[in-house]
């Protein structure tokens, strides 16, 4: 295969199928069951690795706006778009099994309590407004614009956080610290596989939509040519 | 590449596309101290983009540009110091009246003695009566003197004109080509219009565009305007 | 199933069916690109059929 | 900024408030939107909840950051409507100074609108406070303000230059003014419990001079690509 994308592809896409069957194989049957929480702690090991993934995801657009901002080449553009909307689909994924926890660890669906929980709803926010603006705006515009609002929305993800921190801390202290601070090694391993699969991952499906951007680029190219003639 | 050091623009290969289609494809152009260029050409060929471009209003994607020797868009800032831009509007501010919107301008482009070149400016488009009206009260072909007014505030050495007849009044007709044909050696003029008989009588040398490039260069001296019309309508056809 | 292992299967079954979902919509922007190119193709066809009918009447260049 | 920058500036300021005190149009429109608000909850949350002292801070904040919106939209409006954009852009005006002209703006209005919401929020809400706590909530105004300018302004930028800019601003802007709103609103209610908080009180302002500091400098990165096309 002598296309490097294609490559890439087909090492992250075995990378990625390893290690997702890794992870599951050993987080249902060789992990440990929680002391404290029993089975439930098994979301876990994904959960956290989403979330943290879909931070990493909109880091990439962060260093990709500043770059697409510094070359205007458009591939970064590319990332930039791609990347948040990954991100946004893991947040989203996130939040929702952050919700089912919720409800099996404390019998409610959502607490606003949990500052994570909180935060990453207003992520959410945050990047759905970049697919508003991005839509709304033409032209060379469009993707200026739209790297500098996924700069300005990345440095607003830790201000939100502690600023839901620091709300909340005043009204009633955290009650639920993070859950992983103290695992046994037995857990650890199989959260590192988790997460190590979900980056795969991501990075897998980055590269298969840049290579659909890359083929509209040249179908785009090839239309213009047709109608110069 | 040899930048011409004398020329107030200098553009090699510009192009600027919107939406995958070029408006400006590849234009060269260079204008020196003195010289007049008239830029015409049919609906889309791409005049207003050039101009826009040469005003650093847009960013050319290719190529290269320096207007009186600053290349663009690095040193922009030190460009537009010489640029004097004239769209269909006045550009002024329609709430704030005459004098208020040529101190702005003034302050604007650090202009030293600006009590003296706004009464000087109003004097000469015969609005002194006006100084302390807002423009709301203006008529439109007011407005478009007190636009001209401003355009000479920091007598800038590129004037850029973008169809700048339409929308003047007789009066202001006459106090533009008093300003036009007044200047000297050391501004030059582009103006883009689609009047034909305009560009020939304003201009030394003719620019026909056609769908983002250059289709001609016609030098005016001497072209009679029927024979002009038969080929620019040849070339453009 | 008891001590909370529906909600273990829950939460992995919404991860499973959002990814599934993600991967259905690039599939979809896949067929939006096969379609471009199969129109792109035929007006390449139009225009060499076009070509050929002037060559043959000896209007071409 | 040079004495070059410093004329400029103080012209486009003075321009921005001589077209606001022609037309009034900005303040005025701000300040009733915020008072409707302000009765909106009042009769809403306040007549049922009875005791409105412990939620005034937040209720008055949400409200300003929804008047806020109004005012931040009419950035750039002067120039669009009445076509003066083209000659303020090519003047030789570094972004910085229209940036920070805009905002000192904008701090401007939102100040004259606080003015007057605030005391008579804090009338209805807490039935009237002291005149020191009123200082403090007034240095409070200054600091958010000063976030919802800079944030304002760069935002607002790039919304009034797309498509559905009315449409987009508030969908843009609040996401990110959210942690403004939450810190300003706990230090109003530290100022304003029984026994003043002034602990929490400087906690919440570092906060929110962090805040502005941070996307001042975001806002400093960015907006040569925001404005120039």
């Amino acid at each position: 295969m002598t296309d490097p994308a294609a490559r890439r592809v087909l090492v992250l896409g075995v990378l990625t199928a390893v290690l997702t069957a890794t992870g599951i194989i050993g987080l249902f049957l060789v992990a440990p069951e929680d002391s404290g929480e029993g089975q439930i702690q098994r979301i876990f090991y994904f959960h956290v690795s989403i979330a943290l993934v879909s931070l990493l995801a909109f880091g990439v657009a962060f260093v990709a706006g500043a770059m697409y901002l510094r070359s205007q080449r458009e591939w970064w553009d590319d990332v930039v778009f791609i990347s948040v909307r990954l991100g946004l689909v893991l947040a989203v994924l996130t939040v929702i099994t952050g919700s089912i926890w919720a409800k099996a660890a404390w019998g409610t669906w959502w607490i606003w309590s949990d500052p994570r929980l909180a935060t990453y709803t207003l992520v959410i926010l945050l990047y759905s407004a970049y697919f508003v603006l991005r839509s709304s705006a033409e032209g060379s515009r469009q993707a200026r614009f739209s790297a500098v609002y996924a700069i300005i929305a990345f440095v607003s993800v830790p201000i939100s956080f502690y600023a839901v921190r620091v709300a909340q801390s005043v009204v009633h202290p955290v009650v639920f610290t993070s859950s992983g601070a103290a695992m046994p090694h037995s857990m650890l391993i199989w959260f590192v596989v988790a997460l190590a699969a979900m980056t795969a991952l991501f990075f897998l499906l980055l590269q298969v939509e840049l290579m659909q951007h890359r083929a509209q680029r040249a179908l785009r190219e090839v239309k213009l040519r047709l109608e110069r003639g | 590449m040899t930048a011409d050091d004398g020329a107030l623009v200098d553009a090699r290969g510009v192009v600027r596309s919107f939406g995958g289609r070029r408006a400006v494809d590849g234009v060269d152009l260079c204008v020196r101290p003195g010289e007049r260029v008239a830029v015409v050409g049919p609906n889309g060929a791409g005049k207003t983009t050039l101009l826009r471009i040469l005003a650093t209003l847009l960013r050319p994607e290719a190529g290269t540009l320096t207007i009186a020797g600053a290349a663009i868009p690095k040193q922009s800032q030190a460009a537009r110091e010489h640029i004097g831009y004239l769209g269909h509007d006045p550009m002024v501010y329609l709430d704030l009246t005459a004098q208020q919107n040529l101190e702005l301008f003034c302050d604007l482009y650090g202009v030293p003695d600006a009590p003296e070149r706004i009464a000087a400016a109003l004097s000469r488009v015969g609005l002194v009566a006006r100084t302390h009206d807002p423009v709301r009260t203006f008529s439109r072909g007011m407005a478009q003197r007190l636009g001209i007014a401003r355009l000479t505030l920091h007598a800038p050495r590129l004037l850029l004109l973008d169809e700048p007849y339409t929308g003047l009044d007789t009066q202001g007709t006459r106090i533009l080509d008093e300003l036009l044909g007044g200047l000297g050696g050391r501004e030059a003029i582009v103006v883009v219009t689609h009047e034909l008989d305009r560009a020939l009588e304003l201009a030394g040398e003719v620019v026909v565009m056609r769908r983002g490039r250059v289709a001609a260069r016609v030098g005016t001296a001497g072209v009679g305007l029927d024979r002009f019309r038969t080929d620019y309508q040849e070339l453009t056809a | 199933m008891s001590g909370g292992t529906q909600y273990v299967v829950a939460a992995y079954a919404v991860i499973w069916v959002i990814l599934v979902l993600y991967i259905v919509a690039m599939g979809l922007r896949t067929a939006r690109l096969a379609r471009e190119a199969e129109l792109l193709l035929r007006l390449l066809d139009d225009r060499d059929a076009a070509g050929t009918r002037d060559e043959a009447a000896g209007v071409g260049h | 900024m040079n004495p070059r920058g410093r004329r400029q500036y103080l012209a486009l300021l003075r321009k921005d408030l001589r077209l606001e005190f022609r037309t009034r149009e900005t303040v005025v429109a701000m300040g009733l939107f915020s008072l409707v608000i302000i009765i909106l909850f009042e009769f809403t949350i306040g007549e049922r909840v009875g005791n409105t002292a412990p939620i005034a801070g937040g209720i008055i904040w949400s409200t300003l950051a929804l008047g806020a919106v109004l005012g931040v939209g009419r950035t750039w409006v002067p120039e669009r409507e009445q076509r003066v954009l083209d000659a303020i852009l090519i003047a030789p005006v570094s972004r910085l100074v229209m940036m920070s002209a805009r905002t000192t703006a904008l701090v401007i209005y939102l100040l004259g609108v606080q003015v007057v919401v605030v005391p008579l929020a804090v009338v209805f809400f807490v039935n009237g406070t002291s005149a020191v706590n009123l200082l403090l909530i007034a240095g409070v105004c200054v600091l958010a303000d000063l976030c919802i300018g800079i944030m304002g302004a760069l935002l607002a930028s790039m919304s009034v230059f797309s498509r559905t800019r009315e449409l987009v601003l508030p969908v843009l802007l609040l996401p990110s003014l959210i942690p403004v709103v939450i810190t300003a609103g706990g230090a109003t209610d530290a100022v304003l419990s029984p026994s003043r908080q002034m602990a929490e009180y400087r906690g919440y302002c570092l906060f929110l001079a962090v805040y502005a500091v941070i996307f001042a400098l975001v806002a400093y990165a960015t907006f040569d690509y925001i404005l120039d096309d």
